[in-house]
């Protein structure tokens, strides 16, 4: 064995505080070390071509190279000596930057631990094998999770990009939260207006197979091959049949549903189709409400419907689609109400939430556009606004910043200013956030222009008086404790993980915060990407954002599955669980905490049981090494071999 | 043998200015079959002023009463005065640290070891006997009461100490006198501060708090207010003359303690339970009242119209 | 008025000595309100009890421990209820007291002298005795007439129905209870030399 | 670093590629100061670290084991530190039966952007074991 | 619980099973020996008294045909726990259960007759009468019984599909188990160290207690013996004796069943099965998991909960 060892400077960030030419010495002195330098930037061209010539010249077949992190330059090495013709696993680096250089001013010290830095790499080196990546097709279909505008910006460029599309959406239409609000800031153009067509295209796109009120039911597989069991949820009408005409929501008797389209601002009937734009257009029955369902008669829809499409017997169906990536855009969910008890949770009628104002203020909404309290329907003429209903509140686990609700509150004044002139808005803020292009002008017009008052501090209580809702709040620029008699209050609740957002991230593999949020691969690089690869994300899934913001993503993450799937075969890690039948006694205990289903039973020739993995889905994580009493499933480049290399190379008695 | 036993700390208030909320409280529980033992040598909890000048002094004097409790082997002690309560719940957080409780028990003669749990009577009555049995036990159904639940500031607060009901909309007294037949109004000010505090030193600032309370309750459609708290109940019930002379407001409107409430329910006499004590003349309020197996007849017999 | 001279006005060591003591952060503070937005003396106090937190991020000693807001309060908890920054601002009152009491700065001589009573009342009878309770604040405080007033306001109406006893309970003192007390004075005096 | 004093020990640690490598990157990056005892293995996810590793250290020479994984919930591999966890929850206790202190042995969570706790983590750690001392007798090994 | 209605089951098992594994007289009359019955000859062999030691159902996962077996209730721990791990088919094992009062450690008795060569031995209730040149010994089983038995909990198996016998209840108090742990924990951390020194310096690494462990499914893949991996040296060194120990009990994390035959055949008489004891302790209290006792159970290291109860954060 003739090993290469290459100590880099790094400048002077390595060699200002390690004595490079020792290590380098001491290096030298190790049985099997053939060769030892060093070098003043190793990672740069010549740096490189300085390795490739070493190889040549003093026929190494395996590197060491003690400089940065190997999170940093372990590829670029691992390419340099394939160049030469060395497989790319006899390359291990030792980090003496940022792990020795950066972190301690004592040369001595430092050199010494750079040393046996080395000496583990080199221990561990030795006992490197060559690894072979196999390659595989891919199936280039792709899952969109999400129909909310992010997810339907994916899923658009990706068909247009000519892939086969499945979209899933839970609730029976797709559109999200965008959906729902009535105009958008800062430009006030109307939502639905701007989202119809993108909803009409998802619905008539060829390319795109859509599935409405369906959910994920379970991911199996990995990148390139995945298998999803969709479960389409009943709907007790026959979508091939119903043609979305509308007489059975006009003659249904049960008028007294929850209304989960305009969350709840007015009642709608069991038997809805959610909003007059809806795609697909078809209705749906809702159990809890229809008299069918609860008292065993009725039938009034299966009696109207002109095509007989109701199907009170309709049980859930499972299909399974096969995809090589997935685009999750989930979206986000709102804090529920009850739970700020000061602003008396749902206590008061006259107290909503911003998303009901919304559909109150929306032409479409269930008040068709007029602003009215929801306890008498009078016209309000004051009207509160309360930004960070729950957000950046610690105490109630919300301690980040919901980051849109400033701007969409500046809209909500200006359009209670329009619908009602002689209207009178206030805004309780802590701080302004609008930091996009246009933004803070708008917030600035609601009150120059509008003449919203904008009132900073928070609001402590809210009760009734009279026909008044009393809101107590702080100004603390005046110093002083100030009380409105509103009509109405409007809370800007905080945006939080979507429901189910943690079931969801389980099935997929993929990391999600404390709060429920997915985690992106890199906050500033990889902002799109999972850890699990083949999985994107776009949208308010990641965290509260913006339409833009969220549009943006969806077609980032479009952008990385249509770059994944312009290769048509996909390469394997080699570096992942190998079982020698030999010494495996086909316990099975690696089977049973394999996180990834990779490992499964296998009868050899002989009538031997044995483990056995699965290339493709391991991904290499080595608990089934860890787990194995006999060692027979070892993880490729992290063997137990190789570890107590380098266990051995710094404890020795 | 009455089923249910604690200690029970009556507090200095109930001994003097609001004895009625201790006998009411007495005759309630023994209503209920539960056992109230009162550690012998009580001594003052240290209240609001003893915070106010040292912590650790406010809870030397809160846990000399714990240690008497500790020493009777008895697990919980409940005190009807929110007040004692929070001195009692901040000296047994307070002495989860180990040099607090060090310096605490330096004071005391009889170390207090920090096992005993205090809870307010409401929450007993609550939580440990329940609703159910409650209702149960109800005779009479005063069909005149319009109550407001008024529970004072500190019962429920701050909820990382009070570990009881909802710092900002509590209900359980609600509950309570909802199982007593009583119409509940649904009152915003439960939880606001009466001024109580400044009785003494700050009489304007506390009236004007206290006229704030009498006119929500009002406002939410009251006759009377139901209370759980010796102070506040004093408070409110003997400055509304007062406040109708500066304000020209005309309220009179009777303060009683929930347990007062419980205990004429369960068809205890006036004179058991203090009545007379009260400052507004609660009399003309109580004057109806129905058998409540007349008031549930009532109800089958609308019920029957209804279905009719 | 001259600019405050942050640089040389702002009491580091108070801070710290705060911060110590209280084992409260006044850094979460993020200024939102809320605790002046809820406290139902705010309209009483010379600084609002958010401005107290800020006056304190800012080490303005002699402001807060002259300041009458820190007496006034009565620890009704609503700050420390709704704070979303999770600030025991009640208990940041409570300590600034303390401090104040320690540094003989008292903006609220009644309201201390009240406290005062109540306790001594408390030395005295182990339990708090009202009627003990007033005539030593009277004598403390010196308001003979406004207290008197204040006896006559409450007596009759108390007197009739049974509520006062001019005679305090049957366990006249605890000699525990006066210990507790002697106790803590050397406690303090002891911190005081240290 | 001069608060721990004395002699070098010799300290090992464990650290998933994803989290706390990362973690021990972003420290160097933040050039946050950090004793020197210690020295780092690379493993892809603390579940792939057999508490035996763990034990062969501490019988041939080390005077004190830490390994450190990604947060509970944030694991790359989604249930590696599940498993670390209950290993090296089972292996600190079996230490501490068979004489070997506790302390010598520390499994903790640090992700990669927690540069700052590395330090402190590292920083406590190695003056923990330096509190302790050597956990063998280095002379007569050397024989 | 008399042979005779033992003898009985196995005859009206044997038709349905290849083999009756069970009980003969050895080479003297102290030692048993296992016992593979195949005819009805045979089963007329067959002994069951206290000295029936040895855990039989440890030969259960090797075997492909249908057997029976004759189990203890010390003993059906083994096969609950290789139902657990998966490790037989449960409907290719007919279960002959005994209750058992206790059995006799062989190596105390023998010592308690200066290693005497024995001439016979005779059982009257509760003691055993030893016959040696010297004379005859009367011993309590109970003076001479292996350590588990004194806190046994398990007098009648767990599992059986026949019973030579009425059940018994355990009179051993639950909390007793681990006492002994608890004991030796009062010990200083110097004290313990010297201790599994000692001890573990005495070992000759002949691996009988491993061959003997039921549960150390390995056999001839033990890594204590393998190059790859290398975990440990062939050294005579404290380290490597010392690791090899670790290397079972922590393979053992979990699911020893305690039968204690590590520490029966252990010829330099190392209290072998103590590091194991602990860590079942361990299992308890972090889990509430005991080894072999529920066919439903998960071994605890390989399974997990996202919240552990029991396992808080190491502050430094």
């Amino acid at each position: 064995m003739r090993v290469g060892v290459f100590i880099c400077h790094c400048g002077s960030n390595i060699a200002g505080t390690v004595d490079v030419a020792r290590v380098a010495a001491e290096a030298r002195k190790i049985p099997g070390v053939a060769f030892a330098t060093n070098y003043m930037y190793t990672c740069s061209e010549p740096g490189q071509d300085e390795i490739k010539a070493a190889i040549k010249r003093e026929n190494l077949d395996r590197i060491v190279v003690a400089a940065c992190s190997p999170r940093m330059h372990e590829n670029t090495f691992r390419k340099t000596i394939q160049k030469a013709g060395l497989n790319k696993y006899f390359l291990e680096m030792a980090n003496i930057r940022e792990h020795i250089a950066w972190i301690g001013n004592d040369k001595e010290l430092n050199t010494e631990k750079a040393i046996d830095a080395v000496s583990m790499a080199i221990a561990k080196v030795m006992q490197n094998k060559p690894l072979h990546a196999t390659s595989f097709k891919i199936n280039k279909r792709v899952l969109v999770i999400g129909g909310g505008v992010a997810g339907m910006q994916a899923a658009l460029d990706c068909a247009d990009g000519g892939l086969d599309v499945v979209l899933v959406e839970k609730s029976p239409a797709v559109g999200g939260i965008m959906a729902r609000l009535d105009k958008t800031f800062p430009t006030i153009d109307c939502s639905i207006c701007i989202l119809g067509p993108k909803m009409v295209d998802v619905g008539q796109h060829e390319k795109i197979k859509l599935f409405a009120y369906s959910e994920i039911e379970e991911i199996k597989g990995y990148i390139g091959n995945y298998q999803i069991k969709i479960r389409k949820k009943a709907t007790y009408v026959d979508w091939e049949k119903c043609t979305g005409c509308g007489l059975c929501m006009e003659k249904c008797p049960s008028k007294n549903s929850y209304d989960y389209f305009n969350f709840g601002v007015a009642p709608t009937k069991a038997i809805n189709i959610p909003f007059p734009q809806a795609i697909p257009k078809k209705a749906k029955i809702d159990p809890n409400y229809c008299r069918q369902f609860l008292k065993g008669k009725c039938g009034v829809c299966a009696k109207i419907c002109p095509t007989g499409a109701i199907n009170y017997e309709m049980k859930d169906e499972i299909v399974t689609e096969e995809v090589g990536a997935i685009v999750v855009a989930t979206g986000y969910g709102l804090l529920d109400q009850n739970i700020l008890t000061e602003y008396g949770g749902t206590r008061y009628p006259d107290v909503i939430s911003g998303i009901q104002y919304e559909r109150l203020l929306n032409a479409s909404g269930p008040t068709s556009g007029h602003i009215e309290r929801p306890s008498d329907h009078t016209e309000p003429k004051t009207i509160v606004f309360v930004s960070c209903a729950g957000s950046r509140d610690k105490s109630i686990g919300v301690p980040y910043c919901s980051g849109f609700c400033c701007m969409y509150i500046a809209k909500q004044a200006i359009l209670t200013k329009d619908h009602i002139p002689d209207s009178q808005s206030y805004v309780f803020y802590m701080d302004i956030r609008s930091p996009g292009k246009g933004y803070d002008e708008f917030t600035r017009r609601a009150q120059e222009e509008y003449g919203a008052q904008y009132i900073r501090g928070r609001v402590s209580k809210i009760y009734p008086k009279g026909k008044k809702m009393i809101v107590r709040g702080a100004d603390t620029l005046l110093g002083t404790q100030v009380e409105i008699e509103a009509d109405l209050v409007v809370l800007a609740t905080a945006a939080i993980a979507a429901e189910g957002a943690a079931e969801m991230a389980e099935k997929l593999h993929i990391s999600y915060d404390t709060f429920g949020f997915y985690v992106e691969s890199h906050p500033k690089l990889r902002p799109v990407e999972t850890n699990t690869s083949g999985v994107f994300l776009a949208g308010a899934c990641q965290g509260p954002k913006d339409i833009p913001s969220s549009v943006g993503q969806g077609s980032a993450a479009a952008a990385k599955v249509l770059s994944l799937f312009s290769r048509d075969m996909l390469e394997s890690d080699p570096a992942i669980a190998q079982v020698n039948t030999n010494a495996c006694v086909g316990c099975l205990k690696c089977l049973k905490t394999c996180p990834f289903q990779a490992i499964v039973e296998d009868t050899l020739r002989s009538g031997k049981k044995v483990a056995k993995v699965i290339e493709t889905v391991c991904a290499g994580c080595g608990v089934c090494t860890s787990t194995c009493p006999c060692g027979a499933i070892q993880l490729q480049h992290f063997t137990d071999n190789q570890l107590l290399s380098e266990v051995s190379a710094i404890c020795q008695m | 043998m009455a089923e249910k036993k604690y200690a029970y700390y009556s507090g200095c208030s109930q001994e003097t200015s609001s004895k009625e909320y201790d006998i009411s409280l007495r005759a309630v529980m023994k209503a209920l079959d539960v056992e109230l033992v009162e550690p012998e040598g009580w001594s003052c909890c240290g209240s609001t002023p003893a915070h106010t000048v040292n912590h650790v002094l406010a809870a030397a004097l809160a846990a000399r009463n714990l240690a008497l409790v500790e020493k009777m082997n008895m697990p919980v002690l409940t005190t009807p005065c929110p007040s004692c309560l929070t001195a009692f719940k901040e000296a047994n957080h307070r002495m989860e640290n180990d040099s607090f409780k060090k310096d605490v028990n330096s004071l005391l003669d009889n170390p207090y070891n920090g096992t005993v749990d205090a809870k307010s009577s409401l929450q007993i009555i609550y939580e440990d006997i329940g609703l159910e049995t409650i209702a149960s036990k109800v005779k009479y159904v005063f069909t005149e009461l319009k109550v407001a639940p008024y529970y004072g500031c500190i019962m429920n607060r701050p909820p990382a100490l009070a570990k009881f009901d909802d710092p900002e909309n509590p209900i359980a007294m609600d509950k309570i006198l909802s199982a007593l037949g009583l119409n509940v109004c649904d009152f915003a000010f439960k939880t606001e501060c009466c001024g109580a505090g400044y009785g003494y030193t700050k009489k304007d600032m506390m009236k004007e708090l206290t006229y704030k309370v009498l006119d929500m309750a009002r406002d939410a459609g009251a006759n009377c207010i139901a209370v759980a708290c010796p102070v506040c109940q004093m408070n409110l019930d003997l400055n509304q003359k007062e406040i109708n002379k500066d304000r020209g407001s005309d309220f009179n409107m009777p303060v009683i303690y929930f347990t007062q409430l419980m205990g004429l329910a369960f068809g205890c006499s006036p004179k058991e339970l203090a009545i007379k004590k009260l400052i507004v003349n609660p009399d003309k309020l109580l004057k109806n009242r129905m058998l409540k197996s007349e008031t549930d007849k009532g109800q089958d017999k609308e019920k029957l119209k209804a279905s009719a | 008025m001259d600019a405050l001279n942050l640089t040389e006005k702002t009491d580091w060591t108070f801070i710290e000595q705060f911060k110590k003591e209280s084992g409260d952060n006044p850094s979460l503070c993020y200024q939102c309100g809320n605790c002046t937005a809820g406290c139902p003396y705010t309209h009483y106090f010379d600084y609002p009890v958010s401005m107290i937190m800020r006056l304190l991020q800012t080490g303005q000693k002699e402001t807060i421990l002259n300041s009458k807001a820190i007496w006034l309060c009565a620890t009704c908890e609503t700050c420390t209820t709704r704070c979303p920054c999770e600030i025991d601002v009640a208990h940041v009152m409570d300590v600034l007291r303390h401090i104040a009491r320690r540094e003989n700065k008292v903006a609220e001589k009644g309201v201390k002298s009240f406290y005062d009573s109540f306790l001594k009342s408390v030395k005295l009878f182990s339990r708090m005795y009202e009627v003990g309770m007033i005539m030593i604040y009277m004598l403390r405080y010196g308001y003979m007439l406004s207290a008197a007033k204040l006896g006559m306001d409450i007596g009759p109406k108390f007197l009739t129905r049974g509520k006062l006893s001019f005679f305090p309970h049957e366990l006249m003192g605890n000699a525990e209870v006066a210990r507790i007390f002697k106790k803590y004075r050397k406690m303090e005096k002891e911190r005081a030399k240290k | 670093m001069s608060d721990v004093g004395t002699k070098e020990l010799r300290i090992v640690g464990f650290l998933c590629n994803w989290c706390s490598y990362g973690g021990a990157d972003t420290a160097g990056v933040g050039r946050f100061k950090q004793p020197t005892d210690l020295r780092i293995i690379r493993v892809p996810c603390s579940g792939r670290v057999d508490p035996l590793f763990v034990v062969r250290a501490l019988l041939t020479g080390a005077d004190g084991v830490l390994v450190s994984g990604c947060h509970p919930r944030d694991c790359h591999y989604s249930e590696g530190n599940y498993y670390a966890r209950r290993r090296l929850e089972m292996l600190r206790r079996l230490l501490q039966f068979m004489g070997i202190d506790e302390k010598r042995f520390h499994y903790t969570w640090v992700s990669a952007s927690e540069g700052q706790k590395w330090q402190q983590v590292v920083t406590d750690f190695t003056k923990q074991v330096h509190e302790l001392g050597p956990l063998h007798d280095k002379k007569e090994k050397a024989d | 619980m008399s042979t005779e209605k033992l003898k009985e089951i196995i005859l009206k098992v044997l038709p349905d099973v290849d083999t009756v594994i069970g009980w003969q007289e050895g080479f003297d009359k102290i030692h048993i020996t296992p016992f593979f019955m195949k005819s009805p000859e045979d089963a007329e062999k067959a002994v069951w008294n206290s000295l029936c030691v040895q855990n039989l159902a440890a030969y259960l996962p090797s075997l492909k045909k249908k057997t029976a077996v004759i189990v203890k209730g010390c003993d059906s721990r083994t096969i609950v726990q290789y139902m657990q791990e998966g490790l037989i088919d449960r409907s290719n094992v007919v279960i002959i259960g005994i209750p058992c009062t206790g059995v006799v450690s062989v190596k105390k008795v023998l010592k308690a007759v200066d290693y005497q060569p024995i001439e016979d031995v005779k059982f009257s209730d509760e003691k055993i009468i030893i016959k040696t040149s010297k004379g005859e010994k009367t011993l309590a089983i109970a003076d001479v019984c292996p350590d588990k038995c004194k806190t046994c909990q398990y007098p009648t198996p767990i599992v059986y599909d026949h019973l030579a016998g009425d059940p018994i209840e355990s009179t051993k108090p639950a909390e007793s188990v681990y006492e002994d742990i608890k004991e030796f924990e009062k010990k200083s951390l110097e004290e313990r160290r010297d201790y599994f020194k000692n001890e573990f310096d005495k070992c000759i690494r002949c691996y009988a207690c491993r061959n003997a462990c039921p549960m150390c499914v390995c056999q001839d893949s033990c890594i204590a013996e393998t190059r790859d991996p290398h975990w440990i040296t062939q050294k005579l060194s404290s380290e490597e004796k010392m690791m090899f120990h670790m290397i079972h009990a922590v393979h053992l994390a979990g699911r020893c069943v305690e039968c204690g035959e590590c520490e029966r055949v252990c010829p330099m008489d190392i209290p072998v099965a103590k590091l194991k004891k602990k860590i079942n302790s361990e299992m308890k209290e972090l889990f509430d998991y005991v080894p072999g006792v529920n066919p439903e159970d998960k071994p605890p290291m390989y399974t997990f909960n996202v919240e552990e109860a029991k396992i808080k954060e190491h502050k430094l």
